[in-house]
């Protein structure tokens, strides 16, 4: 027999009653009511589709009891499923009355609950035989992605394309990350001023004669794929710099029309270390 | 074995490292293969090795044969352990597929937690499949052919006694709202 | 082939990313084994398929046949893996389309590279849409008929909102860095 079906089944350790039937009350151990009911049905020890319902009820009033006497917390939907079988129990004992128009008939309200109790048991030995099954990682391994090809020119082939499940989770992580807002001050790449003085100081005596402020720019706002911002900014610096600079009588400045080209010299005799 | 297109076929899937789609390898095929073909002839030639050719939905990947996991892998302390309630929930998403979330709340009559449909999806087993055209438009759910690769099966008809729980009518839309049985509030302790 | 030591031989090779040496082999193989036979008989099994078994001093490994190199790489310049940067803006734009990428931008509150969005544009999953009639009339982007086949979606309505992301519980965890995504935070690195 192969290692992986003598695994435990994860649901053998739900049914608890002993050979009495005397249940163990153990609410915690349960995911509510359907769960208690089926491991119920299970000790009846007959197929599901033949339990008694009548027999269920009495087991499940008599869990639920218990669980009372031993002072435990009921929730309320256990206490609402035994008003339910109590109910249940007694429509299907009692002499027929006449029905209401839109009520049901207890045998069929029996045979849905024997039926849904059938299913969920269905369902949980298909899950327990699916992880009883050969699985990936564990009992089947795939080749590592080559991390050094095993030829020359021999690549992984990568199936490249992503998943549904990657785009879903990157959205769902992009809206989680947006839950918690953070304050993230970018650094500015703007020239500032000072920065534009500074470069006019370095850079004014090394030109003769008059010449566009524009030519102080440094060289990355000059060529064509220059961003407009930094380029803007970096102008509007070196102006206000120019203005410093003439007021401090280290240059002097010329604009021969409105809106015209604006030129600077570095004053004679002025001093550019500044003041 | 003279035929190189299934020559480049096999040494394609052999380097992949992960299973590849039927789509994907015919477009690198020389022009006028019938990939089917070749994937079924190449799959039998490794039926009964310790490698073999195993598809899951539309991809095929080469993988080492089942029986072997033991004497491969010494350490299964890796090994994922899954809440009772994730593996219902999964079983009960591969069988009724697609279901909502409802649907799955109903079978189980326990609320579904966050974190469980949330574990299988992150092991992408399970994925969105559409919307149901009722009241409110609530996702669907169902299983992926990594879910397939993972449990060694080559397509849904393969689930275990599917059949049979179909004949039994268990696989059939439920009528369980008459019934009295309220959904408990949560999973809680169910889980491990 | 019943022989099961040939059959883990085999498995051995197949799962190991590297080459492996004859006595590494022989330690795991059952006792008696003929190491020396059994690789003998495996490199002549795939004598002439697309995968072959290659000795090299005292190691042994699977490769793909050297004649089939060139076009095994023909196929490698058109993959490309996506970065989680560039995953998580195309979500961005599958769910807030139509948008600019000054949009994304300020989405993702990350500088978004123009490189992310020529890889995506060049996978055939996002389109210009048009321009915004806003100062300077950006482009704007959105998600194309290819992107909806590739990711099995009918419609963009099949997308889930994010309360059913919530109600699946994937807003709790981190479902990125579980699923093993690129964890590249560089824009740069969109296309490897």
């Amino acid at each position: 027999m192969t290692a992986w079906a003598e695994r435990e089944s994860p649901f053998d350790a739900e049914v608890r009653s002993d050979g009495n039937e005397a249940f163990v009350v153990d609410l915690d151990g349960f995911a509510g009511p359907i769960d208690v009911l089926l491991s119920l049905a299970r000790s009846q020890k007959v197929d599901l589709s033949r339990i008694s319902i009548v027999r269920l009820a009495d087991q499940y009033l008599d869990f639920v009891a218990a669980a009372r006497r031993r002072s435990l917390q009921v929730a309320a939907e256990y206490l609402v499923t035994a008003a339910w079988l109590a109910y249940l129990k007694s429509r299907l004992l009692l002499p027929r009355p006449v029905l209401e128009d839109d009520e049901p008939e207890p045998e069929a309200l029996a045979a849905a609950l024997a039926w849904q109790l059938q299913r969920l048991d269905a369902m949980r030995r298909m899950g327990h035989r699916l992880f009883a099954r050969p699985q990936l990682g564990r009992d089947t391994f795939l080749r590592p992605a080559a991390k050094v090809p095993a030829a020359p020119s021999v690549p992984a082939v990568p199936a490249g394309a992503c998943t549904l499940t990657q785009l879903l989770a990157a959205y769902a992580g992009h809206l989680k990350r947006q839950q918690t807002p953070r304050l993230v001050v970018t650094p500015s790449s703007l020239m500032s001023v000072d920065a534009a003085l500074a470069r006019l100081r370095a850079g004014l005596g090394a030109v003769p004669g008059w010449e566009s402020f524009l030519r102080y720019l440094p060289e990355e706002c000059l060529n064509d794929e220059a961003d407009p911002l930094t380029t803007r900014a970096a102008v509007a610096a070196t102006f206000v710099a120019c203005l410093e600079l003439a007021r401090e009588g280290a240059v002097r400045m010329r604009q021969a029309r409105p809106f015209g080209p604006i030129f600077i010299i570095a004053a004679e005799g002025g001093s550019t270390g500044g003041g | 074995m003279a035929d190189d297109a299934l020559r480049l076929l096999e040494a394609m899937l052999f380097t992949a490292g992960e299973p590849l789609n039927e789509r994907w390898l015919a477009r690198r095929l020389p022009a006028g293969s019938d990939v089917k073909r070749l994937l079924a002839r190449l799959a039998a030639d490794y039926a009964g090795r310790g490698v073999q050719l195993v598809r899951a939905g539309e991809t095929w990947a080469f993988m080492t044969a089942p029986d072997l996991g033991a004497q491969l892998a010494a350490d299964r302390s890796h090994e994922l352990k899954l809440s009772r309630a994730a593996i219902e929930t999964l079983a009960i998403i591969a069988y009724h597929q697609p279901v909502t979330r409802a649907d799955i709340e109903q079978i189980r009559a326990v609320h579904v937690s966050k974190g469980t449909l949330d574990v299988l999806f992150e092991q992408g087993w399970i994925a969105p499949q559409g919307r149901r055209d009722t009241p409110g438009r609530p996702v669907t759910w169902g299983t992926t052919d990594l879910f397939l690769r993972h449990f060694g099966l080559t397509s849904l008809k393969e689930l275990p006694d599917a059949a049979e729980l179909r004949a039994a009518g268990l696989l059939d839309a439920a009528p369980a709202a008459i019934l009295g049985l309220p959904a408990a509030e949560c999973e809680g302790s169910a889980a491990q």
